[in-house]
């Protein structure tokens, strides 16, 4: 068709999905990935986009390959419902990376993402230190269709209980949506003036409506002030880092969205070339896990961000 | 009892609180026609949906040439008692004429339709009854007239010897209610049975043997037609004596002054007619349903857009097609379907009343007041001017139009069908209205397929394809006058 | 005039009845909100406080914008899908033309302060467009304002390729953040709205004029009044309030969501009809409409302060959507349509 | 939703070529599905190639089953929103039904084989209770199904906790994904449905009865139909039609996904009425129905192939829909209500 390709004449031709471009991280991953793939030499399809939905994941991963698509990139969102679509591309030998998520089912060639139990954790340990294990936090969950979610709220849940029984959460489902959030926590804070923290999911997702609602109850106000809300967020991306030096939230956890597109686009090109991996560390600070039945999982570094150190130019938010 | 095609006992039937039928009963014979007639409201049409099944009455019992009535349930079997050509149409317009004729019944015994004999069915039994209409034909594409036929044939093509024809001539107009009349004697003739209702007294003398009359939910008489004179029967429907005075107004004061001028005016289906009407004028429009005449009285009132010629009130010329013009300039209106155009259902007597006259306001003590004005002007009965005229009867419902058409003082009334529907005391009420007016200056185009209407008339103007073919002064007699509405006048 | 002779046709008092209840209708839900006001303030204590109650009138603002103008729209009898899609794209596409494509805009960089006024155009424009395919060309407004739901969408998405715009002009966001005299901005202009619409359809000629071309159109325009005019004006309005609610929602959010106003549509019609709207056209008032606002509001604050779950909030509020007209239809005693 | 009989046509001759128009309108969308496909084949080489044309039909067959629901339902002269959210709820229902807590289950462990059984009588429910409330409490069927929906969508949201459920047994799998006689399953079942649909709707007496009702139901009355009957019964096949799209659509993802079947409504109803089933019952026939169904696929396919970006497609989408129905209203001359 008229299915014009970028960096023609490198490996490939190679297909991706991007899950959705409504987040400012699922923005800049999509503004890395056509960069890193010239630097690779790896040449693309024009990208499909499925806006969230994984009836649209299926329809286009079809169009991929029916386009000829060497190997497919994509970012279930919905990590249940993209099973049989891999089993398809799995007869038809096409082989999958998929990046930030990892599918509930089905086979992959390597899955690039970061250990997102690690952020339910790291955002737990973060606010119960500064709370001293007691009061109250509200955590906008992402959607539970997607093990991302599952994995940062199951986490959280987790540390939580074992480390600060003195805490109490307010578990709020958002399904990614920023309205939902707003509207949860306008609830909460009406509900419980002293609701002292805040854990959000995805920065990307949140963190203009939280500071919205926050600003309007004049609760942006610094750590040394009795009502300073604690806020830890997920995503890294560079408003959030703005945030952090503004005092307007506190933490994050930067979620590479170079790496994903740079690594990302390394394994389909290694999948086309006939590659293979073993678990075990890599030579880019990572480490290659096998999560179960030999599917391999690159877990990238997501270190957090605080306001100690948030002008370190490595990380990526700092870099666009 | 094998002698009476249906009998009705001690039938009542209550609709919330209003009784529609206090403990009624009428016996048909067979081979008769027989006419049932009351004032709107007297529950006429109540009894037809209990005679037909429709409804199961509170008290009472039914049975057909002495036997008693199926269970409501049994719809099949009512069906070959009895049919109905009820007052609502019960064919599905977007239907072939010929799966109307055989509607739930289509398969023919068969288990599966077979289209091509459907068709050739359809076309046996529409020559039966001798109605010219393809059987390929949507209904939604066939007259009043043609409508009302194909029910009769599929009622009869059900084998039912008794027919119910609610207020069948209502909307036909009259060479139709003549087609009608000689169908109907004819399948007399030949023993099938007829239950008729009607306002036009004339015609219960023109087809029917006995007559029943209802009053208030009860019955008052049975009689032979020839032993009830019209004054009778109008005391039987009213309960006062005193028959009918529909004024004529032939003492009605003239004047020179012209009010309404239209000149050489032509639009949808008529051309180049011209007409001017005087203060104190009131002006008939009679033809056929194709005549044009209710075309050409919607343009005058700017329903429909001319194509050529001039309306002008008082001498200032009037913007054609444009509504709220014609109201500007004095023209008031009763549209020809008072359902169709001519009542918002829902809402007060008030507001309907009103619903013409100008100014951006709308106080509603004003508006009540307005209302209550036009309950006591208009005679209109009714529990006051808050209540939605959804609940007013036929004629009260066309008091209110009637009262809206006259709410801003117009110099000029186009009068459409104004009485259709209405029984015979409203009728006289409301022709009243139209006298009254004239009296007080006021020029009127009455269009009426009812001679009663034309009656009030100065002149009546006779349409024919469009094109005024004739013209009368007071005094014309009956015949010369549907003479010339069919087309067969000499002149 | 002739004498008073007919007889009454019916009985009066069943007449009198009926018109009486009609004249409470709007007044139905009133109850139901005092109800829903007492069982939540016994299950929260902070329910009756003024900082709930704002709330909750604050995350009805939009929706009751949308009822607003969707109640007139049914009144007037027609029916608009798209006014969801108008709150998402008139934002999106003014916001556009502003900020450079650095930020996800178009690049046309017109000055900020247009961003307000060239919304409410967009507004006019999308209602106007949905008049005239519905009055001009005659097509079926069910049809077309869904065909045109999903062509607004679709041209939100293609102008910001999904993005949600983030570098909204102040002057834009201020209506949906800013308090005027202790109450949000977004509150006062919903009262206002309100206010007003009531007014005029109930003391004007024009907004008379909704309820008789919603119960027979036919029967309006042989009243004289210019029934086209009137149904393009109420679209138009209809779609100007949505692109208000639009504008609200992008303050209270901070920016223009990808997905804004996605879904409301079964939410306004829901509101609308629970409070006394019909879908035929004709019936109902925006004092009714605005307690079928209300009283969604306050169920859905009140299963959220219970601490049900998320989860759960979804199908208690189809039950309650069903009850409710269960309720209704037995307090009026009429089949619906 | 019963018509008034329109102003009677005098001069017979343009009935007569009403009605001739009128056979033929079923195969409106012929020429322009031909029209498509020779576009397709121009712009694309593969796009007569069997496996697109496949992969077509394939992603087409959910959808078409809904409208073959929507469409029968719509000729009765009533509605269903809820159809699109019986597609999710039932599979997940079912689902749950069957697998352990640990795969998001309810743990009730009833036996695999059930569920395929156990989706059938969930649809059947679903339709039942719908059909109660329109027609014995006597709610608006708009309002009611649209109540179901959000009612439905939630039950889904509050079984799965907003999980998609991919523990699916193999035997629930079967019918989306299996392929029969070169052909995917989910196309024959379509083909059958559909042949079963026309056959019905155009040769028995049961099936003429859905025009009679939904062209006047008090005529259809009088002529002896059951009409409630009948018309419970067509909101339960519907909903059977919605739960085997469902099954099928399950197959194809391989699991039952959170938000399955979110969004179709629209498409559904785009499809049916460009297939010129009209909203006021009565008219239109599902060859027609089914057109339109193919007409929205081939386009989209087209689009697709295009490498038109997703997010212009469904802009040109909603352009196609309003398109669509200026031609239909021009073509046959009618305004639409
Ligand atoms: N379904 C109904 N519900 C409530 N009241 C009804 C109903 N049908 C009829 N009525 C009332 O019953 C009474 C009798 O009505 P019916 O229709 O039988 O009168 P009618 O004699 O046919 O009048 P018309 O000459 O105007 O046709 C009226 O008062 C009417 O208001
Ligand atoms: N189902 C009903 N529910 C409530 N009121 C009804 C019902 N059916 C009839 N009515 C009312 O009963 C009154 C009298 O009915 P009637 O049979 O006289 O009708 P009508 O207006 O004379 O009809 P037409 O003009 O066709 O003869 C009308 O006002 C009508 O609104
Ligand atoms: O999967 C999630 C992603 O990692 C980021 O946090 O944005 C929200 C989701 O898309
Ligand atoms: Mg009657
Ligand atoms: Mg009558």
């Amino acid at each position: 068709g008229g299915a014009a390709s970028t960096g023609a004449g490198g490996v490939g031709p190679i297909g991706a999905d991007h899950p959705r471009a409504d987040t400012d991280f699922w923005n800049s991953y999509i503004k890395y990935f056509p960069e890193k793939a010239k630097e690779l030499g790896v040449g693309l399809l024009n990208p499909t986009n499925s806006q969230n939905k994984v009836e649209n994941l299926v329809a286009n991963a079809q169009s991929l390959q029916s386009q000829g698509a060497k190997a497919i990139i994509m970012a279930p969102q919905d990590t249940g419902a993209i099973a049989s679509t891999l089993d398809r591309l799995e007869k038809a030998n096409i082989p999958v990376v998929t990046v930030d998520t990892r599918p509930d089912k089905g086979k992959t060639y390597m899955v690039v993402r970061a250990d997102n139990k690690a952020y339910g954790e790291k955002a737990c340990k973060f606010l119960g230190d500064k709370l001293g294990g007691k009061g109250k936090v509200v955590e906008f969950q992402g959607a539970l269709a997607s093990v991302n979610g599952r994995d940062r709220s199951e986490a959280f849940a987790a540390c939580m209980k074992q480390n600060y029984p003195g805490i109490t959460v307010f578990e709020e489902p958002t399904d990614w949506e920023g309205a939902k959030a707003a509207a949860a926590l306008q609830t909460r804070l009406n509900q419980h003036p002293d609701i002292g923290g805040i854990y959000m999911q995805a920065g990307g997702a949140f963190l203009t409506p939280t500071l919205q609602v926050l600003r309007q109850k004049n609760l942006i106000v610094p750590p040394t002030d009795p009502k300073h809300i604690f806020i830890v967020s997920n995503d890294g991306i560079p408003s959030e880092l703005e945030a952090i030096r503004k005092g307007e939230i506190d933490a994050t956890v930067s979620q590479p969205a170079d790496l994903y597109a740079q690594w990302a686009l390394f394994y389909a090109k290694a999948a086309v070339e006939g590659k293979t991996f073993q678990p075990g560390k890599t030579d880019h600070d990572s480490t290659i896990v096998d999560v179960g039945g030999g599917r391999l999982e690159d877990q990238l570094p997501a270190p957090l961000i605080t306001k100690e150190n948030v002008d370190d130019k490595a990380f990526w938010g700092n870099q666009i | 009892m094998g002698e009476f095609a249906a009998v009705a006992r001690g039938v009542t039937k209550r609709f919330g609180r209003t009784l529609a039928l206090d403990d009624v009963g009428i016996e048909v014979r067979a081979g008769e026609s027989h006419a049932l007639v009351g004032r709107n409201g007297a529950g006429k049409s109540t009894l037809v949906s209990i005679l037909t099944g429709m409804r199961a009455p509170d008290a009472g019992e039914v049975a057909f040439f002495g036997e008693p009535a199926p269970p409501v349930a049994d719809s099949a079997a009512w069906r070959r008692h009895v049919a109905c050509v009820y007052q609502k149409a019960t064919v599905v317009p977007e239907l072939s004429v010929a799966e109307n004729l055989f509607i739930n019944r289509q398969d023919l015994g068969g288990g599966l339709i077979r289209w091509k004999k459907l068709r050739r069915r359809a076309c046996e039994l529409l020559e039966t009854y001798d109605v010219a209409v393809h059987p390929d034909e949507l209904v939604s594409a066939l007259t009043v007239e043609q409508r009302q036929l194909v029910e009769i044939a599929r009622a009869l093509s059900i084998g039912s010897r008794f027919v119910i024809l609610d207020e069948p001539t209502a909307q036909l107009d009259g060479p139709a209610i003549e087609r009608l009349f000689d169908r109907m004697r004819s399948l007399q003739d030949k023993g099938v049975t007829f239950l008729f209702i009607s306002h036009h007294l004339q015609e219960v003398y023109e087809v029917c043997q006995t007559v029943t009359v209802y009053r208030d939910a009860r019955h008052v008489v049975t009689a032979p037609v020839s032993q009830m004179s019209k004054p009778d029967l109008i005391e039987a429907m009213t309960g006062e004596v005193g028959g009918l005075t529909v004024p004529s107004g032939d003492d009605r004061p003239s004047s020179a002054e012209e009010v309404l001028t239209v000149s050489s005016l032509s639009g949808d289906h008529f051309s180049d007619i011209s007409l001017t009407a005087t203060r104190g004028e009131v002006i008939g429009l009679a033809g056929s349903a194709s005549s044009g005449k209710h075309e050409f009285a919607e343009t005058v009132y700017g329903l429909r857009k001319p194509s050529a010629g001039s309306i002008s009130v008082d001498g200032a010329p009037v913007r054609g097609g444009d509504v709220p013009a014609a109201l500007e300039a004095g023209i008031g209106c009763v549209p020809r379907d008072r359902h169709h155009q001519g009542l918002v259902l829902d809402l007060s007597i008030a507001e309907n009343a009103t619903m013409s006259t100008a100014g951006t306001f709308v106080w509603p003590s004003a508006q009540r007041a307005a209302g209550s004005t036009a309950i006591a002007s208009y005679d209109v009965k009714a529990a006051g001017p808050d209540q939605p005229v959804s609940d007013l009867s036929g004629g009260n419902q066309q008091k209110v139009v009637m009262a809206r058409a006259l709410a801003g003082d117009p110099s000029v009334l186009v009068l459409i069908n104004p009485t259709a529907g209405v029984d015979v005391k409203s009728k006289e009420s409301l022709l009243g209205v139209v006298d009254a007016q004239a009296r007080r200056g006021k020029a009127a185009v009455v269009v009426s397929d009812e001679l009663d209407d034309l009656r009030v008339c100065d002149r009546v103007l006779v349409l024919f394809h469009g094109r005024v073919v004739r013209e009368f002064g007071r005094g014309w007699h009956d015949q010369e006058l549907i003479a010339a509405i069919e087309g067969m006048s000499s002149e | 005039m002739t004498k008073a002779m007919t007889e009454p046709v019916a009985a009066p008092a069943p007449g009198k009845q009926k018109f009486r209840l009609a004249r409470y209708q709007d007044l139905a839900l009133v109850p139901v909100i005092v109800l829903l006001l007492v069982v939540g303030a016994v299950l929260s204590p902070i329910f009756l406080t003024p900082a709930n109650l704002v709330a909750v009138l604050t995350q009805q603002s939009e929706l009751s914008l949308l009822v607003l103008g969707q109640a007139m729209i049914l009144v007037v009898g027609k029916m608009d899908l798209s006014l969801e899609s108008t709150v998402g794209l008139a934002p999106a596409l003014a916001v556009a033309l502003i900020i450079p494509a650095s930020s996800g805009g178009l690049d046309v960089g017109l000055a900020a302060w247009l961003a307000l006024p060239l919304c409410l155009l967009i507004g006019v424009a999308i209602g106007g467009l949905n008049g005239f395919l519905i009055l001009k060309v005659g097509l079926s407004g069910f049809m077309v304002t869904l065909g045109m739901l999903t062509m607004l969408r679709g041209l939100q998405l293609a102008i910001t390729e999904g993005k949600s715009l983030i570098d909204v002009p102040e002057s834009f966001l201020y209506l949906g953040s800013a308090t005027w005299l202790g109450l949000p901005a977004a509150v006062w202009i919903c009262v206002v709205c309100y206010a007003v619409g009531i007014f005029v359809l109930k003391y004007l000629r024009a907004g008379r004029s909704l309820y008789a071309i919603g119960g027979n159109s036919e029967a309006a325009r042989a009243a004289g009044i210019r029934v086209d005019r009137v149904v393009w004006t109420v679209l138009v309005i209809g779609s100007v309030l949505a692109v208000v609610a639009g504008i609200l929602m992008t303050g209270r959010l901070g920016s223009v969501a990808a997905t804004q106003g996605e879904g409301m549509i079964f939410q306004v019609f829901a509101a609308a009809v629970i409070g006394g709207i019909s879908l035929q056209g004709g019936k109902g008032t925006l004092f009714g409409a605005l307690s079928g606002v209300l009283m969604l509001g306050l169920v859905e604050q009140i299963l959220r302060l219970q601490g049900v779950s998320g989860f759960y909030i979804k199908a208690s509020y189809g039950a309650v959507i069903i009850l409710a007209l269960i309720v209704t239809r037995f307090a009026t005693g009429q089949k619906q349509e």
